[in-house]
C-alpha cells in the first residue's frame, strides 16, 4: 500500500492529470460562459453533459437503489456484500452528478430556488427534488460505513432513531410539492408511519442495521426519479425522433435503469477487483447474471412492442443517422448481451461477465444519448457534436469519481463489511 | 387576454419591428455577415440579442411568384410549454397575455428551450452570468396600457395588437373577405392549445418555415400523463414495498427461527 | 395616397425606401385600390403590389409612352379636364417636325435644339391659338397622338422586355382612372430621375396623369418620394447653382442689373384668365435681397443685386467635380454629404478630392469623403489636401424645421445637449460667417458682399461656443417682416412685424422675405406664431388626410397644389367623395383646402404657376424636346429600336472630350445591364446607418443581386464573392442569387440585369466597396442628374472567394 | 392495543402538521414572474421629425438627466401615427453612439492621421483659407460684364440640414460669391 502511494502507477497519474485538466476547464467555463467550452446552441441546449453525465450517469447510479432494495426489501440478503459497493457508487455518482449539473446549469447559484418555487407540473422540478432527496437518502445510507470506520456507535444509534422521522418529513414535503394536496401528504405520511410503527412495535420484522424506511424511501424516490428523466422528454413530441418519442418513455427509462443495475454492479465489482486485487464473490455475480436475460428480453419486447403499437417500425428502416443509431443501441445494448448472458460458457467466466455487463451499460448510455441528443431534430442547418472540452470535462469528472472511489474503498470498510456483517 | 395578429400579406419586410424591438429592450446588435441562404434575412436566427426576426421567403404558389415575409418571435402560448417546463416558475404566463421571465430564480437548466415548440427561448451562451432571453410581448408596455414596440412600429399594420378574441374575429373576417388572398388557416389559433401571437399568410405556412406538424392540444397535456400518476405511484410503492419487505422478511425470520429452533432442538 | 383608386409605383421602391408611405397605400388597398409595381427587379414594393411588371432599366419612356398610346387609342382620357386645364388644344408652329428620333431645330455640333421651332401659334392678342375640339392636325393633342402611335404594345415590350400579357394588364388598369370619379396616383423616386432622360421620364408620367385627369386631386398627382429628410426644404432654400431661395433664378452673366434680371424672368401673358403667378417675380427677389442685405439694400444699389455672383454656364454636381478634377476649384466646403460614396463615378470623385488645397467637412461621423486621404490604395503622404472635419450635432440635439416630400414644414425640438464638442450646423455657419467677416473687415476682394450682409441672429458678434444662434430669428427672416410701417388694404403694418402672406410682399423695399414660399410660416413674434410647430390633429371634413392644422405647408398652408384642377369649370369636384376644394354657390366661397387663389371657378386657369395657366402636355422649354421620346441609356446592350438616335441627343457627352477620365463601356465586353439601388435598412451613402450597430447588423455587407439564369451561366452560387466590373471600375460583393431578377427578352436578345446596393464605403462600422465606382459621369439633359440607374457591366466569381 | 393507539397518535400528529401547513396557504399558484416598469417612466419628452427620408415621420424623444432613454414613433403624428421603419427605429443609436464625432479634427497636408483641434483655431484657419482662395479666384468681370463670383470654392450638401440652416448656408455661399453650390437634390 505504502509503495503504491509513493510511487503512483501510470494509470493513476493519468487519472490525476485528467481530473486536474477537467477542473481547469470547469474554472474556465465559469469565467467565460458555457459557449466557451461547449458546442451547445439554442437549437441543442442539451448535449453531452445532460445526455451522458445526467441521463446516463443517473441511470447507472440506479445500481444503488436496486441493490439496496434487493438486499433489504426483497430478501436478497446474500447480495449484501454487493449492496455497499452499489450504495457507495451511487452516492459518489450523485455527488459528481450534482457537480456536473452545476457545471451544466447556467445559473447554478440559484439552485436554492428549486426548494422554494414549486412547479409541480414540471418534470424538471420533479427531477431536481428527486436528486436532492435521493442524494440525502444515499448519504444516510452511506453514513453507517463512516460510523463503522470511526467506531461512532453513539452516532449510529442517533442516526437509527432519527432517520425514519426525517424520511417521513422528506417524503411528506415531496408529496406536497408534487401534488399541492394535503390529502396525498396525509396518505403518504400515513403509510410510512404505519410501517414504522409496525416495525417499532415488532409487528413487522426490522433490520438490525438499516432502517427499512430509508430503503423504502430510496426506492420510491429513485423510481420517481428514473421515470421523471423520461418524462422530461414527453414535452418534445415535435422534436424527438419517432423511434424514441413515446408516451411510455418514463416507464422505459425506469425499466432500463433497473435492468442496468445488475450489470452495473457486476461491472463495478469486477473492475474494483482488478483495481484492488480483491477477490469478490463470483457466485453472487453469476446469480445476478442469471436474471439478466429476463430483464433484457422484457425490455426488448417493451421497446419493439411500443414501436409496433405506435406504428413507427418503418422509422427503423429509414436511411438516416437516427435509424442507424437506434440499431446500434438495440444491438449493442440489448441483443448482443442477451445472447451473451444466455450462453452459459460466457456467463460463467469473469471476462465474459465483464464484457456482457459493459455492453449493457454502453447500451444504456447510448439510449440516453439517443434520446437527449441524437434523436433531437431542430433545424436542418443546425447540428451538434460535443466540443473536445465538453468531453474532457466529462472525462475529468469521471476521473475524479474514480479517484474518490479508490480512496473510499481503500479507507472505508466497503468490502470489509462482507466479513464483519454477514447476515 | 391580449394578443398580436401578424398578417404576412401586409408586411413589406422593412424590419422596423426588428429594430424597434432592440431599441425598446436595449438589445445589443450582433456581428453578422451577409446571410446568403435566405435573401435579406439577418441575423441568421433568433438569439439572446435578437428577439424578433423577419424572414424573407421567395415562394411560388399557384404559378405566381411571391416574396413573403415571416416574423419570428415568442408565440406567447395560452398554455406555454416553457412555463410548465420551468422547475421554478422563472417563466410564467401573465394574465394579460405575455409570457415573462424572472432571472433572479432561473437555474439556467434550459429545459424551457427544449420544451418550446417554436425554438423561442434563447440562452446567453457567451456570458459568465447568463440568462434566458426571449420576446416579452413588451409586458412592461402592455402593463402600462401601451402596445408592444414592434406592433407600434409597423408601418402597414401588418402587426396588430388587441384582445385575442377580437383578433380572431378580425382574422376570420379578413379570410372571409378575401378568400383567394389567404391560406384558410389562422396559425396560432389552435396550435399547441392556442397562442397569443397569430399569423395570417397567403402562402402555406411551411413556406415561411413555420412548424406545421404541431399538435392542437397543449404540450403540457403530453407531460401530464407522466406527472399525474406521481402520488398514486408514491402511495402504491409505499404500500407495496412495505408489504413485500414485511412478507419477505417475515418468511426469512420464520425460516431462521425455524432453523435456530431446529438447531437448538 | 390613401384616397387613390390605382397607385402606380415606378422608379421607386417605396416599401423599402419610404416604408411609412406604404402605410397609406395599405389604407387605400383596404378601400379596394389596386397597386401596380413596375421595376426591373421584384422588390419589397412589388411583394405588396397586386400587379408586378418587370421592365429593363432605362426604358421608362417607352413603357409609359405605350400606356399613353393605349389611352389615346382607346380614348381613355378625361376630355373636359384635358381640354380646359391642359395645353392639349394649343396649336403648334409648323416649324415643328419629328423624324428618326430628332425634333426639328437640332444642331449636332452644339448638341442642342433651337427651341423656337416648338412654340405655340399666337393669336392677335398674343395668346396661344386653341382648338377645343382637339381636331386640328397641329394641335398638341394630335401631335402627341401621332408621336405615341409608334409606341404600340409590341414595340414597347420589345424595348422594355416587359411580358406582353402583364403589360397589357397594366395599361388597362391604369388607364381606367380616366373616368372623372376615378383617381390614379403615380409614385416615383430616384429610379426615374437618375437617367440621361430623367426629366423626360417624369414628363411622361405627368402627361399620362394629365390625360387621365389625375393632377390636383386627392389621391392623384405624381409624387416624388424624396430621399433626404429635408431635400425638399434644402431645394426650397435652393442649395443649387441655378436657383435662389424660393425657386428664383440665380442671376446669369446676361442679367447685369436687377431690372434686366426681373425682365428676363418675369413671364408675361395677355390672357386675363391666366393667373400667371410668377408675374410677381420682382416682389419676391427684392424681398429676398432685403432679407440678405437688410438696410444695406437700397433702391440706389439695386438692393445689393450686384453682390450676388452671376453664373455663366453649368455648375452642377458633375461639372463641379470635373472642375475640382481640373484643379479649378481649390477649396471645398461640404455639409453632411458624402460624394466619395454617393457621387457618380466615385473613384474619380475621390481622386478629384486629392487635388484640393483644402476641404471643410461638417458631419456627425467620419465619412468616406472626410477620410478620402486614407482610402484603400492611396498613400496619405501623396495627398496634400488640408482637411477640417467639424463635428455636427444630430437632429435631436438642436431646434429647427424640415420640409417633407409633401411640403409640410415641421418643427423639431432639442431633446438633449450635443455630443461632446459637436455643434449645430446653424452655429457652425454663424461662426464661419463671423470669422470670415473679421477677415474681410481687414480688406480683400469685394469685401462688401460679405461685410454688408445682414447677419444678426441673437448671439452677438463674438463667437461663443456656448451660445447658439436663435433659430427663430432665422425662421422669422425667411418668412419675412415689414421693413417700414406701411398700410395695405386699410390694414396698417408696423416695421418689424411679420408678413402674414406672400401676397403682401412688395418690390419697393418695404418688406423682406428670405424665401417667399415660406411666407406665412411664422406669422408673429411669439413662438406660438410658428405655424410649423402646430400639432392640430383635426383632419379635413371629408377625411382625406390633409390635416390642415398640423405643422405648415407651403404655399400658405395649401396641402394640394393645383387644387383648382380638382373641380370642373363650375367648381364641382370631379370626385365628390374625396373633394379637395369645392365652390359653395351660396356663400360664393371655396370650401376645403386653401385654393390656388380665391377667384370664382372658371375665372382663372388652375395651373397658376404657368404663364398660360394650363398644364403642359407640350413643354417647349426643355432642352431635349417638347414631348418625351425613348432613347437608350448612355450604356445600353442594344441599339435603339425606335430611331437611329442611340442616346438622348441633347446630353453633354463627357467621354467625348475626355475618353480616359470618363470611359464608356460597350456591350461586347460588358453585356449585362447594371443598376444601383438602396435597401430599407441603409440610407444614402450610409454614414447615418452603417455607423449604427442595429442597422449594420441587418445588412452588413454590400451585395449584388442576379438572376438564377445568369448565376448558372456564370457559375456563381448564392453567397459567393463576385466581382462586378464596368469600364470605370470594379467592385467586390456577395452574390445574392434570386428569382426576383429575371432575364429580359429584348429585341430578340436575352438581356441580363444585375443590381448592386450603393450604400457602402471604406469608413464606418461596416464597410464594403461602393457601387458608384461603377457608375458613369453623365447627366440628364435638363437637370444634370447623373445616370446611376442604367449602365453596362460584367460579373464573375472572385477566385477563391467563397462566403 | 398499543399499536392502534400509537398509530392513532401518529395519524393525528400528521394531520395536525398538515392543517398547520395548509393554514399558511396552499401553493396552488406561485407568482414568481415579474413585469418590469416602463423605462420611459419619469422622462422628459420632446417631439422631433425623422432625419432620414423625406416622408417626415414624427418621433418622441424621452430623455432623463440629459441622456436619451428612448426614441419611438409619435402616435399623434398624422403621417406615421406612431409607426417607424428600421432606420427611424434606430435613431436612438444616432444619439447614443461612440462613433459620433465629438471634437474638431484636422488633417495636415501629407499627414496620415487626424489631430484634435479647438473650434477657435479651426474657425480662424478656415476663414483664412476661404479668404485666400476667394481672393485668388475671384472673377469680377467676364467679357467685360460684371460677374463677381468665386470660381475656386465649391459648396456641397445640405439635404440633411434644417430649413433655417439651409437658408443661412445659401445666404452665406452666395455672399461669398460661390456659384458651385450643389446638394443631394442633384444626385
Amino acid at each position: 500500500m505504502k509503495s503504491e502511494l509513493t510511487k503512483p502507477s501510470i494509470g493513476q497519474t493519468i487519472l490525476w492529470l485528467l481530473a486536474g485538466f477537467g477542473i481547469v476547464l470547469v474554472l474556465y467555463r465559469f469565467l467565460m460562459g458555457l459557449g466557451a467550452v461547449t458546442n451547445l446552441s439554442d437549437g441543442y441546449p442539451w448535449g453531452l453533459w445532460i445526455g451522458f453525465d445526467i441521463m446516463a450517469g443517473g441511470a447507472l447510479a440506479a445500481g444503488g437503489f436496486v441493490m439496496a432494495g434487493t438486499v433489504y426489501l426483497f430478501g436478497g440478503r446474500k447480495f449484501h456484500a454487493l449492496a455497499r459497493t452499489a450504495i457507495l457508487t451511487a452516492f459518489l455518482g450523485y455527488l459528481l452528478y450534482i457537480f456536473g449539473l452545476c457545471v451544466d446549469l447556467g445559473r447554478p447559484w440559484n439552485i436554492w430556488a428549486a426548494i422554494f418555487f414549486w412547479n409541480r407540473d414540471s418534470p424538471m422540478f420533479e427531477v431536481s427534488w428527486c436528486v436532492m432527496l435521493y442524494t440525502t437518502v444515499l448519504l444516510l445510507e452511506f453514513l453507517p460505513v463512516v460510523f463503522e470506520k470511526y467506531r461512532m456507535e453513539k452516532f449510529q444509534t442517533y442516526w437509527k432513531s432519527f432517520v425514519p422521522w426525517l424520511i417521513i418529513v422528506m417524503l411528506g414535503l415531496f408529496t406536497l410539492a408534487m401534488t399541492y394536496s394535503f390529502i396525498w401528504v396525509f396518505v403518504i405520511v400515513l403509510v410510512l408511519l404505519a410501517w414504522e410503527i409496525a416495525m417499532r412495535t415488532g409487528v413487522m420484522p426490522r433490520d438490525k442495521q438499516m432502517p427499512i424506511l430509508l430503503i423504502i424511501a430510496g426506492v420510491m424516490i429513485s423510481t420517481m426519479y428514473q421515470a421523471s428523466l423520461g418524462s422530461l422528454f414527453l414535452f418534445v413530441p415535435h422534436k424527438l425522433h419517432a423511434l424514441w418519442y413515446t408516451p411510455i418513455l418514463p416507464l422505459l427509462f425506469l425499466f432500463s435503469a433497473i435492468m442496468t443495475a445488475p450489470a452495473m454492479v457486476t461491472f463495478e465489482t469486477l473492475m474494483s477487483e482488478n483495481m484492488l486485487k480483491h477477490k469478490a464473490n463470483f457466485n453472487l455475480l453469476t446469480s445476478l447474471a442469471r436474471v439478466m436475460p429476463y430483464l433484457l428480453g422484457f425490455y426488448l419486447l417493451l421497446k419493439v412492442g411500443d414501436l409496433v403499437v405506435r406504428g413507427a417500425v418503418i422509422e427503423a428502416f429509414m436511411l438516416n443517422g437516427q435509424a442507424v443509431s437506434w440499431w446500434m443501441e438495440i444491438t449493442i445494448g440489448i441483443i448482443v448481451p442477451l445472447i451473451l448472458f444466455l450462453t452459459p460458457e460466457i456467463r460463467s467466466t469473469r471476462r465474459g461477465l465483464l464484457w456482457s455487463s459493459i455492453l449493457v451499460v454502453v447500451g444504456l448510455v447510448w439510449n440516453r444519448l439517443n434520446v437527449s441528443v441524437v434523436g433531437i431534430i431542430v433545424q436542418e442547418w443546425e447540428t451538434y457534436y460535443p466540443l473536445w472540452s465538453e468531453i474532457f470535462i466529462t472525462v475529468g469528472i469521471i476521473s475524479i469519481g474514480l479517484i474518490i472511489f479508490k480512496f473510499a474503498v481503500k479507507n472505508l470498510p466497503i468490502y470489509a463489511s462482507e466479513t464483519t456483517s454477514s447476515v | 387576454m391580449k394578443a398580436m395578429l401578424i398578417d404576412a400579406t401586409r408586411c413589406i419586410g422593412c424590419r422596423g419591428c426588428q429594430v424597434s424591438c432592440k431599441e425598446w429592450n436595449n438589445l445589443p446588435s450582433e456581428e453578422t455577415e451577409f446571410f446568403a441562404s435566405k435573401g435579406y434575412q439577418n441575423p441568421r436566427d433568433l438569439s439572446s440579442k435578437t428577439w424578433t426576426l423577419i424572414t424573407y421567403n421567395e415562394v411560388k404558389v399557384r404559378n405566381r411568384f411571391d416574396w413573403v415575409f415571416g416574423k419570428l418571435q415568442c408565440f406567447h402560448c395560452n398554455e406555454p410549454a416553457c412555463a410548465t417546463a420551468c422547475p421554478v416558475h422563472a417563466l410564467e404566463k401573465t394574465e394579460a397575455g405575455p409570457v415573462v421571465y424572472n432571472a433572479s430564480i432561473c437555474l439556467g437548466c434550459r429545459y424551457c428551450q427544449l420544451a418550446c415548440p417554436f425554438k423561442v427561448p434563447r440562452f446567453e451562451w457567451e456570458k459568465a452570468l447568463p440568462k434566458i432571453t426571449k420576446c416579452t410581448m413588451c409586458a412592461d408596455r402592455v402593463e402600462a396600457g401601451e402596445e408592444p414596440a414592434c406592433s407600434k412600429a409597423c408601418p402597414t399594420d401588418a402587426i396588430i395588437f388587441g384582445d385575442r378574441e377580437t383578433l380572431i374575429v378580425e382574422a376570420e373576417d379578413r379570410i372571409r373577405n378575401n378568400p383567394r388572398g389567404y391560406v384558410h388557416h389562422i396559425y396560432g389559433k389552435n396550435e399547441v392549445g392556442g397562442t397569443c401571437v397569430m399569423h395570417l399568410s397567403n402562402v402555406p405556412f411551411e413556406e415561411l418555415s413555420f412548424a406545421t406538424d404541431l399538435p392542437e392540444k397543449s404540450l403540457t397535456d403530453f407531460v401530464k400523463h407522466g406527472m399525474q400518476p406521481i402520488p398514486f405511484v408514491l402511495a402504491g410503492l409505499g404500500v407495496a414495498l412495505g408489504a413485500i419487505s414485511w412478507i419477505v422478511n417475515r418468511r426469512i425470520e420464520n425460516k431462521e427461527k425455524l432453523h435456530s429452533e431446529g438447531g437448538q432442538q | 395616397m390613401m384616397n387613390t383608386d390605382v397607385a402606380m409605383i415606378m422608379g421607386s421602391n417605396m416599401a423599402e425606401n419610404h416604408p411609412i408611405a406604404s402605410k397609406w397605400l395599405t389604407r387605400a388597398k383596404e378601400k379596394g385600390a389596386l397597386i401596380i409595381s413596375c421595376d426591373p427587379r421584384y422588390t419589397r414594393t412589388s411583394s405588396f403590389a397586386d400587379i408586378y411588371c418587370k421592365f429593363r432599366s432605362g426604358t421608362d419612356i417607352a413603357f409609359v409612352g405605350g400606356i399613353i398610346n393605349y389611352a389615346l387609342q382607346n380614348n381613355y382620357i378625361q376630355r373636359d379636364y384635358v381640354v380646359n386645364y391642359t395645353n392639349a388644344s394649343f396649336i403648334i408652329t409648323n416649324k415643328f417636325s419629328f423624324y428618326d428620333g430628332l425634333f426639328s431645330g437640332y444642331n449636332p455640333n452644339s448638341r442642342a435644339y433651337d427651341k423656337s421651332n416648338w412654340v405655340y401659334v399666337l393669336d392677335a392678342q398674343g395668346n396661344p391659338r386653341k382648338d377645343p375640339t382637339l381636331q386640328h392636325p397641329r394641335c398638341v393633342f394630335q401631335l402627341m397622338k401621332k408621336h405615341y402611335q409608334r409606341y404600340d404594345i409590341d414595340t414597347v415590350c420589345k424595348i422594355t422586355g416587359a411580358p406582353r400579357d402583364v403589360y397589357e394588364k397594366v395599361c388597362r388598369h391604369y388607364t381606367s382612372t380616366w373616368a372623372s370619379n376615378r383617381v390614379g396616383t403615380w409614385l416615383y423616386a430616384m429610379g426615374s430621375t437618375q437617367h440621361t432622360h430623367g426629366t423626360q421620364n417624369i414628363r411622361t408620367y405627368a402627361m399620362l396623369q394629365l390625360l387621365l385627369g389625375n393632377v390636383g386631386l386627392a389621391g392623384g398627382g405624381i409624387n416624388a418620394l424624396r430621399g433626404e429628410s429635408n431635400v425638399q426644404g434644402s431645394t426650397d432654400m435652393c442649395l443649387l447653382f441655378h436657383i435662389l431661395p424660393g425657386y428664383l433664378k440665380s442671376p446669369t452673366i446676361n442679367d447685369q442689373t436687377l431690372a434686366q434680371y426681373i425682365r428676363n424672368y418675369t413671364p408675361r401673358t395677355n390672357d386675363p384668365k391666366s393667373a400667371n403667378w410668377w408675374g410677381n417675380y420682382s416682389k419676391y427677389i427684392v424681398s429676398l435681397l432685403k432679407a440678405w442685405y437688410g438696410d444695406n439694400a437700397t433702391a440706389n444699389n439695386d438692393y445689393g443685386y450686384n453682390y450676388l455672383p452671376k453664373r455663366s454656364g453649368d455648375y452642377s454636381h458633375i461639372s463641379l467635380f470635373e472642375a475640382i478634377y481640373s484643379e479649378q476649384i481649390k477649396g471645398f466646403i461640404i455639409f453632411g454629404q458624402n460624394p466619395a460614396v454617393g457621387g457618380p463615378n466615385a473613384n474619380k470623385e475621390r481622386k478629384a478630392l486629392d487635388k484640393l488645397d483644402w476641404m471643410v467637412a461638417v458631419d456627425l461621423w467620419e465619412t468616406e469623403t472626410a477620410a478620402f486621404w486614407k482610402r484603400p490604395g492611396v498613400k496619405p503622404e501623396d495627398i496634400n489636401t488640408e482637411v477640417f472635419l467639424l463635428p455636427a450635432c444630430s437632429s435631436i440635439e438642436k431646434e429647427g424645421s424640415i420640409t417633407n416630400s409633401g411640403r409640410w414644414a415641421q418643427w423639431r425640438y432639442k431633446a438633449v445637449e450635443p455630443v461632446g464638442d459637436s455643434k449645430s450646423d446653424l452655429w457652425i455657419l454663424d461662426a464661419i460667417y463671423k470669422s470670415l467677416k473679421k477677415e474681410y473687415e481687414k480688406g480683400g476682394v469685394l469685401p462688401e458682399a460679405i461685410t454688408k450682409l445682414h447677419w444678426d441672429y441673437g448671439n452677438g458678434d463674438e463667437i461663443d461656443p456656448h451660445l447658439e444662434p436663435d433659430v427663430h430669428i432665422v425662421a422669422k427672416e425667411f418668412n419675412g417682416y415689414f421693413m417700414k410701417d406701411i398700410t395695405v388694404n386699410d390694414r396698417a403694418y408696423k416695421k418689424g412685424e411679420q408678413v402674414p402672406s406672400f401676397s403682401l410682399l412688395r418690390d419697393d423695399g418695404s418688406t423682406c422675405s428670405g424665401n417667399w414660399l415660406y411666407c406665412n410660416s411664422y406669422i408673429g413674434s411669439e413662438k406660438k406664431d410658428n405655424k410649423m410647430a402646430r400639432r392640430g390633429k383635426k383632419d379635413a371634413v371629408n377625411k382625406i388626410g390633409l390635416y390642415p392644422e398640423w405643422a405648415w405647408c407651403w404655399p400658405v398652408n395649401r396641402r394640394i397644389l393645383y387644387n383648382r384642377a380638382s373641380v370642373d369649370l363650375n367648381g364641382r369636384p370631379w370626385s365628390p367623395k374625396r373633394y379637395v376644394i369645392q365652390w359653395n354657390n351660396e356663400t360664393k366661397k371655396w370650401e376645403g383646402d386653401v385654393p390656388d387663389g380665391g377667384w370664382a371657378p372658371g375665372d382663372r386657369y388652375p395651373f397658376i404657376m404657368k404663364p398660360d395657366g394650363h398644364a403642359w402636355l407640350w413643354a417647349s422649354n426643355l432642352n431635349d424636346g417638347p414631348i418625351p421620346e425613348h432613347y437608350e441609356p448612355l450604356e445600353s446592350p442594344i441599339e435603339n429600336p425606335m430611331s437611329s438616335q442611340q442616346v438622348n441627343p441633347a446630353i453633354k457627352l463627357w467621354h467625348e472630350s475626355n475618353p480616359e477620365g470618363n470611359p464608356v463601356g460597350d456591350s461586347e465586353r460588358f453585356p449585362i445591364v447594371g443598376t444601383t439601388y438602396r435597401v430599407s435598412e441603409h440610407w444614402q451613402a450610409g454614414a447615418m446607418t452603417r455607423n449604427l450597430p442595429w442597422l449594420a447588423e441587418l445588412v452588413p455587407d454590400v451585395f449584388a443581386e442576379l438572376s438564377v439564369e445568369l448565376a448558372r451561366q456564370k457559375g456563381i452560387k448564392n453567397g459567393d464573392r463576385v466581382i462586378v466590373e464596368t469600364a470605370r471600375g470594379k467592385m467586390e460583393a456577395y452574390s445574392l442569387v434570386t428569382r426576383r431578377f429575371e432575364p429580359f427578352h429584348v429585341n430578340g436578345k436575352i438581356i441580363h440585369e444585375i443590381g448592386v446596393i450603393w450604400h457602402f464605403g471604406y469608413a464606418a462600422l461596416v464597410q464594403g466597396d461602393s457601387a458608384n465606382m461603377l457608375t458613369p459621369h453623365v447627366g440628364d439633359a435638363n437637370t444634370m442628374i447623373p445616370e446611376y440607374k442604367a449602365f453596362l457591366c460584367n460579373v464573375y466569381k472572385k477566385e477563391g472567394g467563397v462566403a | 392495543m398499543k399499536i392502534s393507539r400509537r398509530s392513532f397518535l401518529g395519524t393525528t400528529g400528521a394531520s395536525a402538521l398538515g392543517t398547520a401547513i395548509s393554514l399558511l396557504g396552499t401553493p396552488e399558484k406561485v407568482q414568481a414572474a415579474k413585469v418590469p416598469k416602463m423605462k420611459t417612466l419619469l422622462t422628459k419628452e420632446s417631439t422631433t421629425i425623422c432625419p432620414y427620408c423625406a416622408v417626415g415621420c414624427g418621433l418622441i424623444v424621452s430623455a432623463r438627466e440629459g441622456k436619451v432613454v428612448n426614441i419611438e414613433g409619435d402616435p399623434d403624428h398624422p403621417i406615421n401615427e406612431g409607426s417607424l421603419c428600421s432606420k427611424g427605429s434606430a435613431l436612438y443609436q444616432v444619439a447614443v453612439n461612440e462613433r459620433r464625432l465629438g471634437a474638431v479634427r484636422y488633417r495636415a497636408p501629407g499627414s496620415d492621421k487626424w489631430e484634435e483641434k479647438t473650434w477657435e483655431w479651426a474657425l480662424e484657419e478656415i476663414a483664412k483659407r476661404i479668404k485666400k482662395t476667394r481672393d485668388e479666384s475671384f472673377v469680377e468681370r467676364e467679357d467685360g460684364k460684371i460677374v463677381n463670383r468665386t470660381d475656386g470654392i465649391a459648396c456641397l450638401g445640405g439635404a440633411a440640414l434644417d430649413n433655417e440652416e439651409c437658408y443661412l448656408y445659401s445666404k452665406l455661399a452666395r455672399a461669398m460669391g460661390i456659384t458651385y453650390l450643389e446638394h443631394q437634390a442633384r444626385i
